[in-house]
């Protein structure tokens, strides 16, 4: 296992900028759903990205077009960095017609196929066979694409992940894991959960390489994850990227943080991703007003995907008539 | 008697096995300082200590095989589900082991094993949180099924499921821990198999159970305002289910109806629909079947789109009273 | 038209489809050279080399989830499981997966899958390794199930379900897999959802499918002899499943009998009944239900007993002729 | 990972001895089993110990009253090394009312809890989590017992091993998970089935000490067991060693071997078990003719078996009518 932290890297301030960017949008964007939630205005539950944007923004900087992740019941920030449509994510948030889903998903059941999401999931670990089986996929046709598994680090703990994990090795498939190690699985604390240092240790029990990253330095996210992708490209077999981060907020809307400390969060949030970013751009030279413009220009985003969202119609209950089974193959959206 | 909802309930009948049988314990995911998903093991650790109220990892394959190995030595665990859809990831172990050791083996070992936790939609917790798979279950020989709808059948239940030899799935529906209702807080537990007649009446049987039977009163209200008087069983438990109540109930009233959130479509419904069918109560019917069920879909997630999976106070007195009318029962 | 077993019908469909598409494959435990647990894929390795025809791990989790995830991007996979029961393991992948993808994901994908294998007792493999599940299965909205009797239909119904954008389980019976019949190696398929009158009849309809379609036809041979005409039908699929077939006939018979190996607890003919009984068809029920099934028990063992377990020619014709002589139908 | 080859150990001459009787029994019990269904006079399958002998008897020499094991499909070799009967083995197997389940079992379900066996499985690697559960009974009531989890190599692929080791694992629970890498699973090598040097390898992402061992030796498999047992009793958590062995029959009675070469089986069978202790007792002056009796006495105690079984009346059908609910816990036998 290696250990890579806060390499310089060849980033032009332009890539820098976009990241800051998609970092804020997921930001502001989850921080909406929350302000929702607590305005009772969405029901179900949802889970927030908010201090892990670092992970899915440097990761997904690194995929090229045709590549495929699979998300999770975390999965806002996976599919804003895959460049999702906010509007058709809030609005399936808010239940409407509008939604990726139509209404029918919910925060947990976001897909976009047509840019590499597979899926985010409910069920924990439950999506990291179905990665292994797009990479086999690509692997059968002979097609250089990859797929990125995302997953927590409580998913690691499921029988599905060790058998993806073997299965990915064997057949020496292109998939990147990445293990967003927050530290928790609502509230099972990865030092009670894992008889072992570090989560990345347990990739080597299948054959598997495996880099353990500071998740909260999108630099370091990122060339990580190049080198990663590079080898998994060039047909070297899968790859696992323990992503070390943390998530600030509650597991889900109803969680009262009694397993963990406010101390705990502080610290963590003093070492914000963002914030992180921001001091690299600041040095760059780049002028803080137009930082805050970006991230003026994100809230407002954000803000007009919600008025979208509620200006939406609601779905008309015979939609689900036909909507249980596909009468033919592929996208129907 | 103290009143108390629903989840307390089930609490205070797990407390109380706990303080009576230490070989009683409850493992589950986030169970200890969290309090559990629905709150429902809130303070237990507190109480009990970690050993006995055992935070697990994600694993329910491996934590229902564990309460399986612990039960064949001698233990009493009850594992909880967080949501009862995660049994699927467990589903060897539950149906496979548990289910078959007491008969595979010739009836050397048993398995005294609950595994319980919330079943059912309501909530907008979607597609893969929102099911109710007792169906699959009672399909099963050698498990047990229970879905109590009040706060006093849960614990008494409960109490009468820890102390089964055998494993017992026990099903809470999410929108019932918050009722509240009168509960004894003492030994004696309600046996498995018994239903309970809640209303009766004269020109229809329906029966349900869980929370639905809540509705299904509040629509048998709505019915009695026009003038009809329906029966409403609650099962409490499914396996064994009380179908010598249903038999005496429809040759009474002539008429069966049943009703529950599951999927229709190989929903507990037809089973029972089935043992009436070929029962002496076949001669007693004067109406075809009537099922208001869960729609056949996935649970949906938007609130219009929820509700009109479940079946509703409205549609449920809608479809008894169009069924009524339909069959010429005067109200 | 060439004879060809039911294994080797259902071979022919694979391999008819893999020649013809390219996205086909299949995948499984021992598929490959060892030609799987009863041969069905013997010799296909051959042709189509190991990359088409992968033998994988003892991860049924895994590889079903892998064929959902190849079906995403655009593969059709046939992924078998060894013995059926082994899909528990694979649970979560086909229900809250497989199942729910299109509907959950608001029909922008779909999951091209067909999962196969044997089911069903009579070889002696005892409780694990001898069920039939497709109640279960029949209970989510999502799936479809095929259950085919005959050669024919093996090979027909599984190149349509080969070709069906959702996700499809095929289950053979292992009793059938050395039985004969003719078949055409043709492009065409049998579409789902159609049953099939084996044998007209004026007495009863006896709706079935699978293994006991043929002791079923068997038992009404027997009857026949007695001067009872019993019409058979033979659903072959399961979902969607022709209603429509079984009320024409029940309106014509006036007596409806189910016969399935599953256990009879929660099975599949507790839905069919409750179809009859909640359909026009009701009114032409002249008698009680009667359900020939698997006993309310695991699958045992020893010789005598697991012939117990599943319905005989000699059970079903002697429960049909005394429900007959009860009914007062003259012979 | 450590590799521990054919020590000298503190065996007793009686000890072997026993040892010698008990693989002899093994031996002949499947040997008759296989010539059963050769004949058909046994319907179902079977899966032989067959060459895998010196896993079982060694392992369990080390165990004490109290400790339990569970089985898998694999299992009359792991029954008979814990001393059972195999008068009701062998009714059970012929499925009659004497069997150790009245012959409701069959092959892949004896279990003799009095001798401390939580059964056999035919669930491939379903025994571990309930192996690790045994284990927590017993460390709950602070008892010293401890449980031997049997699984074989393709097991460790499944997603039950996974998820039981870890909880073995951070619980520290008492559990010697012994693999009997018997070099297939079916038809898949473990070559082709992982992507890892040794099976061993594997327990290390679990935070699992793991031994390696030659499955041929009993001595070395006794002195593994030994010192792991010895560990693990202590409280140190689990175990987990990898016994390399070979199954000298097809996998199950339906197996025509294409997998695997004559040459490989006929160079697994030059290092049989028996002829390996048989070598090191007449080394130790013991007369063949004795251990010529040894086996005799075996070869007779399985014929007995046998014609016990064969006497053995049918279970009457109606004994299925309250055999799945058990009345009340414990042993109804
Ligand atoms: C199979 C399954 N078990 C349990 C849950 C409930 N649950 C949802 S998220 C979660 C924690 C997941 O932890 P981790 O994988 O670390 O992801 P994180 O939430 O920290 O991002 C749990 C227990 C679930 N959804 N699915
Ligand atoms: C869950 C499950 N999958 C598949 C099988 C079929 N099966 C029985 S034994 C076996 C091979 C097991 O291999 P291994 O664990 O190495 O044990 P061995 O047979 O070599 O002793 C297989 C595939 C099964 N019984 N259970
Ligand atoms: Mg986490
Ligand atoms: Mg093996």
């Amino acid at each position: 296992m290696q250990q890579i932290e806060n390499t310089t890297t060849p980033i032009t301030t332009a890539t820098a900028l976009d990241w800051y960017r998609t970092m804020h949008r997921i930001r502001r964007f989850d921080e909406t759903i929350d302000e929702l939630f607590a305005q009772g205005k969405v029901h179900g539950t949802t889970h927030l990205y908010i201090g892990e944007e670092a992970v899915a923004t440097g990761v997904i900087a690194t995929l090229e077009p045709g590549d495929v992740i699979t998300s999770t019941h975390r999965g806002h920030g996976h599919n804003i960095a895959l460049g999702g449509d906010i509007q058709a994510m809030m609005a399936e948030l808010l239940g409407r017609a509008t939604g990726y889903c139509h209404g029918v998903g919910g925060s947990m059941h976001i897909a976009d196929q047509s840019r590499g999401n597979l899926g985010a999931n409910g069920i924990v670990g439950a999506g990291l066979p179905i990665a292994v089986g797009a990479a086999l996929g690509f692997a059968m046709r002979h097609e250089s694409h990859l797929v990125v598994a995302f997953t927590g680090d409580g998913a690691l703990n499921e029988g599905a992940f060790h058998e993806a994990a073997n299965l990915a090795a064997i057949w020496r498939l292109p998939v990147v894991f990445v293990v967003e190690n927050n530290q928790y699985g609502m509230s099972g604390s990865v030092k009670e959960m894992f008889a072992i240092g570090h989560l990345a240790d347990r990739a080597a029990g299948y054959g598997i390489p495996a880099t353990m990253v500071d998740g909260m330095d999108i630099f370091s996210v990122w060339e990580t994850a190049s080198r990663a992708v590079e080898a998994v490209r060039k047909g070297q077999g899968p790859h696992l990227i323990e992503a070390v981060t943390y998530r600030y907020k509650g597991h889900s809307k109803s969680d009262a943080n009694r397993y963990r400390s406010r101390d705990e969060i502080q610290q963590w949030r003093q070492r914000d991703p963002i914030d992180h970013l921001r001091r690299y751009l600041a040095d760059q030279g780049i002028d803080p007003t137009e930082l805050d413009r970006i991230r003026q220009e994100e809230v407002q985003a954000v803000a007009q995907a919600l008025q979208y969202a509620e200006d939406s119609p609601w779905p008309e209950v015979r939609m689900l008539d036909d909507a249980v089974y596909a009468l033919e193959e592929g996208d129907h959206a | 008697m103290p009143e108390m909802t629903y989840a307390a309930a089930v609490r205070s009948a797990m407390e109380w096995e706990m303080a009576k049988d230490p070989r009683v314990f409850v493992m589950g995911e986030d169970i200890g300082v969290y309090g559990g998903a629905f709150g429902v093991t809130m303070g237990m650790v507190d109480r009990f200590g970690k050993d006995r109220v055992r935070d697990t990892p994600i694993a329910e394959e491996g934590i229902v095989g564990a309460g399986i190995g612990a039960a064949l030595v001698g233990m009493r665990p009850i594992v909880e589900m967080q949501f009862s859809d995660f049994i699927m990831n467990a589903m060897d172990q539950v149906v496979n082991q548990a289910a078959k050791i007491h008969f595979m083996f010739g009836g050397r070992m048993s398995v005294p094993l609950v595994i319980r936790g919330p079943a059912g939609a309501g909530t907008g917790a979607a597609a893969q949180h929102s099911q109710s798979l007792e169906a699959w279950f009672h399909h099963v020989p050698g498990l047990k099924v229970v879905m109590p709808a009040f706060p006093d059948d849960a614990r008494g239940l409960l109490l009468t499921a820890i102390r089964d030899p055998n494993p017992v799935l026990f099903y809470e529906h999410k929108l019932l821990y918050k009722i509240k209702g009168e509960v004894t807080e003492s030994d004696e537990g309600v046996p498995l198999g018994r239903g309970l007649i809640r209303r009766y009446g004269t020109h229809a049987t329906v029966v349900t159970y869980s929370l639905m039977v809540h509705r299904v009163l509040e629509a048998a209200l709505q019915l009695e305002q026009k003038g009809w008087d329906v029966e409403v069983i609650d099962l409490r438990s499914l396996v064994p289910m009380d179908i010598p109540l249903v038999i005496e109930s429809v040759k009474r009233t002539g008429r069966l109806a049943i009703c529950h959130e599951a999927v229709g479509r190989g929903g507990i419904g037809g089973e029972i629909a089935a043992r009436i069918l070929e029962s002496e109560a076949f001669d007693y019917l004067e109406a075809p079947l009537l099922r208001i069920t869960g729609l056949n879909t996935p649970v949906p997630y938007s609130p219009p789109l929820e509700s009109a999976f479940m079946p509703s106070v409205d549609r449920i007195a809608q479809s008894l009273a169009t069924w009524l009318v339909h069959e010429g029962v005067s109200a």
